[in-house]
């Protein structure tokens, strides 16, 4: 280079093409650790769907088979077919979160005393680990001393035993999973309800939209990046639903309220588990699913990034 | 059509008063300016009006109602925002037809209306795109013309043009001259701007600390302020004020190249009194030293020189033609004594 | 006492007695041993069933904990167990153990020992039996007619708690083993036999029978076994299907020796002759265990006549000891216990249903068992997928 | 603001507004403060079936006793804290470096490495369950806090790159610029211009991963076993089965678990919320 | 000390070209201001002459040294930005110090440049705040006391005044312009505002499109443009222009009031000129009617008066003294032909 000719000190090299070799030097470790324990054993993942592998001895290439096993087995394919069913129960109500969410935070957001701590205080269920809520609701569900089948009793229903009846546990442990992560939703709408311009509520107020169609019109849009947000970790929080099942059922009764996620920890290393390959298949099977999202969130991000 | 009428209005904010008891009438059909340094309650006046701030006393009428408790939708106004305040996610038609669209309007007369105002403000390309994929100055058409749709008797302006540049400025402005005369309607206009205030106003108000200072037409203004606020208020560059000894009926100050006797008869009770000359009344005289050119800034057709005292008065002088002065020279001035100005030092008031 | 160096034990007693009892008995073992480091350390029983696999192939202790039969036979294959052959073949031990020695031994060879066993078989509530006038049942229409009676009471029969599945193992092993036979129960659980097969479905009707008289407790697929037991000690059931471990917690409940009291399982088809569940509770050496030695003297030690004695008396885990020159504590479920195995289970000793049947088949199968014990009605069903399941994991 | 302020109604509904605040709350959190009932309770009063009475008796110390000296749950804690601390500090420092690197650099695979993180940031872990356990094996790491911190720390590299490289973008890179223009080398940059900007964003995010490892209930069953290394969410499950249908006993328990993140959300509220909002957005 | 030189300077964004071949001489110790549209490439070129952006082809020299390809830190350049660029976490002192710091410049010698600096830009009592706590000008002060302090050969301002309001901008032009005379270093200044840039410049470079219109001091600029654009560009209100058809050498055009001969001869081969005057240049005759008033904006001392033809064409006339046009009357105008400036229609450069 021509540059270090006025200059009489050498340069080093390094000095010469800072700008270019720094951001590899701040990413290396970074990456190292997230390409050692994150993507690479993603493709381990999928190498490993194509054996038969119970863990402990030698593995065995068995091709698509465990592919097929999810297709054609039937004792399996009851199994995975239920949890692929539950998974698709989940992300369809998990997103109740989203509505139940902004509504306590409409509710919320006002300036009276101690709304601040009232919003803490509803937003606690998010800080408490998942196994901390599961025991909570299990015990909310218990069939002879439960607050709900206490409840119910106060009003001279019978109880229902939710955790015990495959008809209802899904459902039951989904509201479990609600709790925290409507609190979520809310604490990000609240932040977003702040962020509102308020002369678009005053323009909408000149305009005469009141209430709901105040709601509709001109607050829910501006909440988009919000909504959006919420929708992204609300779609990842359901496909990754292990701790509550695993908490309160571990899948029962009769593997009832399995979803994918757990069912692969099942079959790959739980008790009675030793197909490593088999729930790799199913890693896989979810993986694809998340794909969907992830690739459309990295889509809307990449438009984003081209647009500014 | 129908003017507005402020009677006593206060408004307040917990404890603190910021609005004292305003008294306002105006005409239909007339654009008012609301001028005055920042924070001195044109916004909130505006916004009373509009009735997105509660007024606290007084009444407020528009035409013959009293709506000073009446519900913003319901007062016939439309309000321009200084943000344009536009819905981002709805098209500009969208945004135009969206209060006659929650009024109940069926939508063939919303299009009919929106239309109408797209082609009053040139926007016709434009009614399908996004507020993001405008101009400022196309944005804040739109703010105008979602204001119109819903034909309104009062229009409300609040620093409208505040956020666009210097050229836009001044293209908006004749725009929004212009939509006046189509429309007729009264006007209330927000602004800090003195070139708008003067340009556009049928009559300025002049406020101050929640108070009016004065209210007229702008040359009125201008030329007859009733204060030293006004007078120093209106006008770019402002008056140049001197406070000047009065003895022997003339007045004395070190930057006059003599006692000046002014036009108008000074009161005897007062030794002291401010003296008021604009910029382009002044003309310097190379004869005279008592002031230092301190800079010349010269911008094309017109220079303004600085000068100033050596005991610290400044003076702004407006001079014209090709003949500039020179920065680091001593000249006097000369001032034309019926352009003269006289204020009571201490009260502000002039004295006519 | 020449044993130096450092002893990792493992151990999946994580139940207080149990727990301190192995811990007492570690604590007698070390002060043999002054040189010895012993390490112990007590995993979640539960959580021991997945971890083992982990610590077997990574950091392997010198002695485990685990159970015999099939359920050792993934790590016996995958070599992750040492061959302890050798211990059987000293006279004190091989002879000593004999009893359990079947147990341990696949392809031949043996692969670790057992350091206790215990009965399982009908506890029951001795007040309530005699408020309603039962006694005893000996055979199938007699358990029956006292269930009636019981369930006519307002209580239920019997408490159970499936949430963990194997509880209902249980009933299916003895229901099969006294329906078709011990024969017929050890060729089902190697997939020998059709789960559609006639044999099979009778076991199933019978259970029924049960069910439909409203035996069970309602809601037993929430509890754990555990959370089954207050019905018992309030008295909302009457008699639980169970190992012997679960005297000591109901006695911790409060219920006196007058209370409690066991029998046998019922005969239900007069022509198969009585077996019984059994489980033994091994100690293994991994195979990468470090202090090997020190691991098969602690294993001799364990094994022994006196400790056994010991460890298994009323007082600490309140089972069976597996050493022939030991003696059985004079608790009376112990003692019954003892004598019933000894006398009256002509038929065989078996281990547990998970425990003879391969992983796989007893997860589904015990899955099976509770949907079928809450939904007796689709008992085709559930048969039809066990066959199917039976049909891939036995290849 | 949205709603319409509720002093702007009037007098009843804002009465009626803060009577029912109390009581929404009361629903919210029922099965919370239930559990903070049972904590207190004497086992009697559950063999008695008293589960919704009022407790016969206070048992608060008696109960947290038995928590504190009579189980593993010290242990638990303190291997949480083991576990929890270093790999907030080990992700928020990698992540900065990445989030600047990101951030700051115009280089052509920027965006592509970017969205490796967030993939990766979103994918379901139970596809990484098995190698990852794996490769934790091999290094011998299985069933140590440090294996179990390591892959805290690369997981949450994703989500605190995603985060952190937001955060820079939002900074004025005239900042960086100026300081180009004055001769400061990158690193220092990094160092003495960019790092002490983004402080709010470290303190969001430390609380944030805070939280989120505290709670992390999957990877600590599939990377530890035991109470040498286990943190108090696995903890609690076998803390459980020791207590098995003692309630007094898990509730007060679980309460002890849940305890610390809920302190580290009330004291660093303002940051916690920041960082929920800011992570995903900007 | 030392001058800054451009030779063929270009830039590249990827495939499309912004800076097409720049060739520029700025004398040692010279105020140089670079005006032109937004986009033009102003800001670009500063930093080409930073070192923020690479050069693709040509070559930059400052004093002796050939800086094309050299490192920012090197080239003996400090830059204030629009957006003042201050470190936030830093004070006043440590912001001005940091550069130094980072290059190993002792303590007690920082704490002497930065004393100066501070006494220079009037920000002793501000030393300990941090930015946050200071006002826009001050932190503008500050911006650029941290340039001073480096002792550069070169100053490069990238609009800097840009982001303060009307009236801090007069002051801290006044002190930029001080600033300039008491360290004499070279100035390079960008920024859009016409008064800046006339006030300020010892020679003001017209941009567009990345290309150089005009170099030339502020007031040749204004009297003798090269072409149409510097002529419409220096100028505020801009020049008027006319499409003239050319008859008999003389120019044509239904706003005026006959053919116009103008002082410049008009070239054979040309049968269309554009005209360009001033509106100061223009007076109005009250006695003729080719012309509408559309509106009159009356600012106090002046006025300008928008008119029209009838086929569209608009002129602005700038009114002084006290008696003004009234809007909607007609009117003729009058051009002094010594101040109209002629102009190829095509090309747009000047017909001298
Ligand atoms: N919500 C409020 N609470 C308390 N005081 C307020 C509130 N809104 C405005 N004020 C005060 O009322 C006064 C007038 O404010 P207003 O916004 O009307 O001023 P303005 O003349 O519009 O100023 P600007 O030119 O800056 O827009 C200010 O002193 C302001 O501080
Ligand atoms: N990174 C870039 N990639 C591509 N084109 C760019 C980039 N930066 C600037 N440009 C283009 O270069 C041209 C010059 O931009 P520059 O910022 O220098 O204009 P400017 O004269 O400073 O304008 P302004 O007055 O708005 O600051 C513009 O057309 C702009 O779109
Ligand atoms: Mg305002
Ligand atoms: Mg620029």
């Amino acid at each position: 280079m021509t540059a270090a000719s006025d200059t009489p000190e050498q340069e080093s090299w390094f000095h010469r093409n800072q700008q270019s070799v720094a951001p590899w030097l701040f990413l290396a470790p970074g990456i190292l650790f997230f390409l050692f324990y994150v993507i690479f054993p993603v493709f381990q993942s999928f190498n490993l769907s194509l054996y038969a592998w119970d863990g402990l001895g030698e593995a065995e290439y068995v091709g698509l088979r465990n592919y097929e096993d999810l297709y054609w087995e039937y004792v399996d394919r009851d199994a995975f077919y239920t949890s692929l069913k539950n998974n698709v129960i989940w992300l369809a109500l998990y997103l109740l979160a989203i509505p139940a969410g902004l509504f306590i935070a409409l509710f919320l957001n006002q300036t009276v005393f101690g709304i601040r701590l009232y919003k803490s205080l509803f937003f606690f269920p998010f800080v408490i680990s998942q196994v901390v809520v599961g025991l909570v609701f299990t015990w909310f569900y218990d069939p002879t001393f439960g607050l709900l089948t206490a409840a119910l009793g106060w009003f001279g229903l019978e109880g229902v035993n939710i955790l015990g009846d495959e008809r209802f546990v899904t459902y039951g442990i989904i509201l479990a999973g609600l709790w925290p992560q409507t609190a979520y939703c809310m604490i990000l709408y609240l932040t977003g309800l702040n962020a509102v311009d308020p002369e678009q509520i005053e323009a909408g107020r000149l305009d005469n939209a009141k209430g709901w169609r105040m709601l509709w019109h001109i607050v829910l849009p501006q909440l988009k990046p919000a909504t959006f947000i919420a929708f992204v970790v609300t779609i990842i929080g359901a496909l990754r639903s292990f701790d509550l099942i695993s908490i309160m059922t571990e899948g029962g009764p009769f593997g009832s309220s399995r979803v994918l996620a757990y069912y692969m920890f099942e079959v790959a290393l739980s008790e009675y588990g030793f197909r490593m390959g088999y729930g790799a298949a199913i890693a896989v099977v979810l993986f694809m699913i998340m794909m969907c999202f992830i690739a459309y969130f990295l889509w809307s991000m990449y438009r984003e990034e081209k647009g500014r | 059509m129908t003017g507005v009428t402020l009677e006593g209005a206060i408004k307040r904010y917990g404890e603190t008063q910021v609005i004292h008891g305003i008294d306002l009438t105006i005409e239909d059909g007339e654009f008012c300016v609301f001028v005055g340094p920042s924070g001195c309650g044109k916004s909130t006046l505006l916004r009373m009006i509009a009735g997105l701030e509660e007024t606290s006393e007084g009444t407020i009428n528009i035409g013959t109602r009293d709506v000073t408790h009446m519900d913003p939708a319901k007062r016939g106004v439309a309000m321009v925002f200084q943000t344009y305040a536009l819905y981002p996610h709805m098209s500009v038609a969208e945004n135009m037809g969206f209060g006659l669209r929650m009024n109940g309007v069926p939508k063939p007369e919303i299009e009919k209306k929106v239309k109408t105002a797209s082609a009053i403000l040139k926007l016709d390309p434009y009614l399908d795109r996004k507020p993001k994929a405008l101009s400022g100055g196309q944005r804040q058409r739109v703010a105008i013309g979602r204001a119109i749709v819903r034909g309104p008797e009062v229009f409300l302006f609040d620093e409208p043009l505040s956020n666009l540049d210097a050229e836009l400025r001044v293209d908006m402005r004749v725009e929004i001259a212009r939509l006046h005369q189509e429309i007729g309607a009264t006007m209330i206009y927000v602004t800090h701007d003195q070139v708008e205030a003067m340009t556009m106003a049928d009559k300025i108000v002049v406020l101050r600390d929640g108070r009016i200072e004065q209210v007229g037409a702008p040359l009125d203004l201008y030329r007859d302020p009733d204060n030293r606020f006004v007078a120093g208020f209106i006008g770019s560059p402002s008056m140049n004020f001197l406070d000047c000894t009065v003895k022997d009926g003339a007045l004395h100050h070190p930057a006059l190249a003599g006692p000046l006797v002014p036009d108008t008869p000074i009161p005897d009770n007062l030794s002291e009194i401010t003296l008021g000359i604009r910029p382009e009344h002044i003309t310097l005289d190379p004869a005279g030293d008592q002031l230092n050119i301190d800079l010349t800034e010269a911008l094309g057709g017109v220079s303004y020189c600085y000068l100033s005292t050596p005991k610290g008065d400044k003076i702004i002088v407006e001079e014209r033609g090709d003949e500039r002065s020179k920065q680091g020279n001593k000249t006097a001035i000369n001032i034309p004594t019926k352009r003269t100005y006289l204020f009571n030092k201490n009260t502000g008031k002039r004295i006519k | 006492s020449d044993l130096s160096g450092d002893l990792k034990i493992f151990l999946d007693t994580s139940n207080p007695a149990p727990r301190a009892t192995m811990e007492a008995m570690i604590e007698r073992f070390g002060a043999q041993h002054p040189d010895l480091n012993i390490e112990t350390t007590v995993i979640d029983r539960e959580a021991y069933k997945t971890q083992i696999r982990n610590f077997l192939t990574a950091n392997a202790p010198d002695v485990a904990t685990w159970y015999a039969a099939n359920r050792m036979r993934p790590y016996v294959e995958a070599g992750l167990f040492e061959d302890v052959s050798d211990l059987y073949a000293e006279p004190a031990v091989g002879e000593a153990l004999a009893s359990t020695k079947g147990a341990l031994t696949i392809d031949g060879k043996q692969w670790g020992v057992a350091y206790t066993y215990y009965q399982w078989g009908v506890y029951y509530r001795k007040d309530i039996f005699a408020e309603l006038g039962l006694s005893e049942p000996t055979t199938w229409d007699e358990e029956k007619a006292n269930c009636a009676k019981i369930v006519e009471s307002g209580r239920a029969c019997y408490t159970i708690g499936t949430k963990y599945l194997w509880t209902a193992g249980g009933w299916f092993d003895y229901l099969n083993m006294r329906t078709n036979g011990f024969d017929f129960h050890m060729a089902l659980a190697g997939g020998e036999v059709s789960w559609e097969d006639e044999r099979v479905k009778q076991t199933f009707l019978n259970w029924k029978e049960l069910i439909d008289m409203g035996a069970f407790i309602d809601n037993h697929q929430t509890y754990s076994w555990q959370e089954a037991l207050p019905f018992m000690v309030n008295g909302d059931a009457a008699a639980y299907l169970m190992g012997n471990f679960a005297v000591a917690p109901l006695r911790d409940a409060g219920l006196s020796d007058d209370q409690l009291d066991f029998y046998q399982f019922v005969s239900i088809n007069p022509d198969v002759e009585l077996s019984e569940d059994a489980p033994t509770d091994t100690f293994h050496i991994p195979a990468n265990a470090q202090n090997k030695e020190a691991a098969r003297e602690f294993l001799r030690f364990a094994t022994s006549a006196e400790e056994q004695t010991i460890i298994n008396n009323g007082q600490n885990l309140g089972q069976l000891p597996v050493n022939a020159g030991s003696s059985v504590d004079d608790d009376k479920f112990l003692q019954q216990g003892f004598k019933m195995l000894s006398t009256n289970s002509t038929g065989g000793v078996a281990q547990f249903w998970d425990r003879d049947a391969p992983a796989e088949m007893a997860k589904a199968s015990m899955e099976g068992f509770q949907e079928f014990m809450v939904k007796p009605g689709e008992l085709d069903r559930i048969l039809a997928k066990l066959e199917r399941a039976r049909g891939r994991i036995y290849k | 603001m949205f709603p319409t302020p509720i002093e702007k109604q009037s007098q009843g509904i804002q009465t009626a507004y803060k009577a029912m605040l109390p009581v929404a709350l009361l629903l919210w959190l029922g099965p919370l403060l239930a559990v903070a009932l049972f904590s207190v309770k004497p086992g009697a009063d559950f063999t008695n079936a008293n589960y919704w009475g009022l407790p016969s008796s206070f048992e608060f110390a008696q109960n947290y006793g038995q928590v504190f000296f009579n189980s593993d749950m010290p242990r638990y804690l303190l291997n949480s804290f083991l576990i929890t601390v270093p790999t907030v500090i080990g992700a928020v420092a990698l992540s900065a470096m990445t989030g600047f690197a990101l951030g700051i650099y115009k280089f052509k695979a920027n965006l592509w490495i970017f969205f490796m993180f967030v993939a990766g940031n979103f994918v379901p872990f139970q596809i990484l369950m098995v190698p990852v356990r794996d490769l934790t094996l091999d290094m011998g790491l299985y069933n140590t806090k440090t294996g179990l911190v390591l892959f805290h720390i690369a997981f949450q590299t994703g989500f605190c790159t995603l985060f952190m490289r937001n955060f820079i973008r939002a900074l004025p890179f005239e900042l960086i610029e100026a300081a180009r223009v004055e001769g400061v080398s990158e690193w220092r940059i990094f160092w003495y211009v960019v790092l002490p900007l983004m402080k709010p964003a470290l303190a969001a995010l430390s609380v944030l991963i805070f939280t989120f490892i505290w709670n992390d209930y999957f990877w600590a069953v599939v990377l530890t076993q035991g109470p040498e290394s286990q943190p108090v969410t696995a903890g609690i499950t076998s803390f459980n089965s020791q207590f098995r249908a003692a309630y007094h006993m898990m509730s007060a328990g679980s309460i002890v678990a849940a305890l610390p993140p809920v302190a580290m959300f009330f004291l660093m509220q303002k940051h916690f919320i920041a960082g929920l909002t800011l992570g995903a957005v900007k």
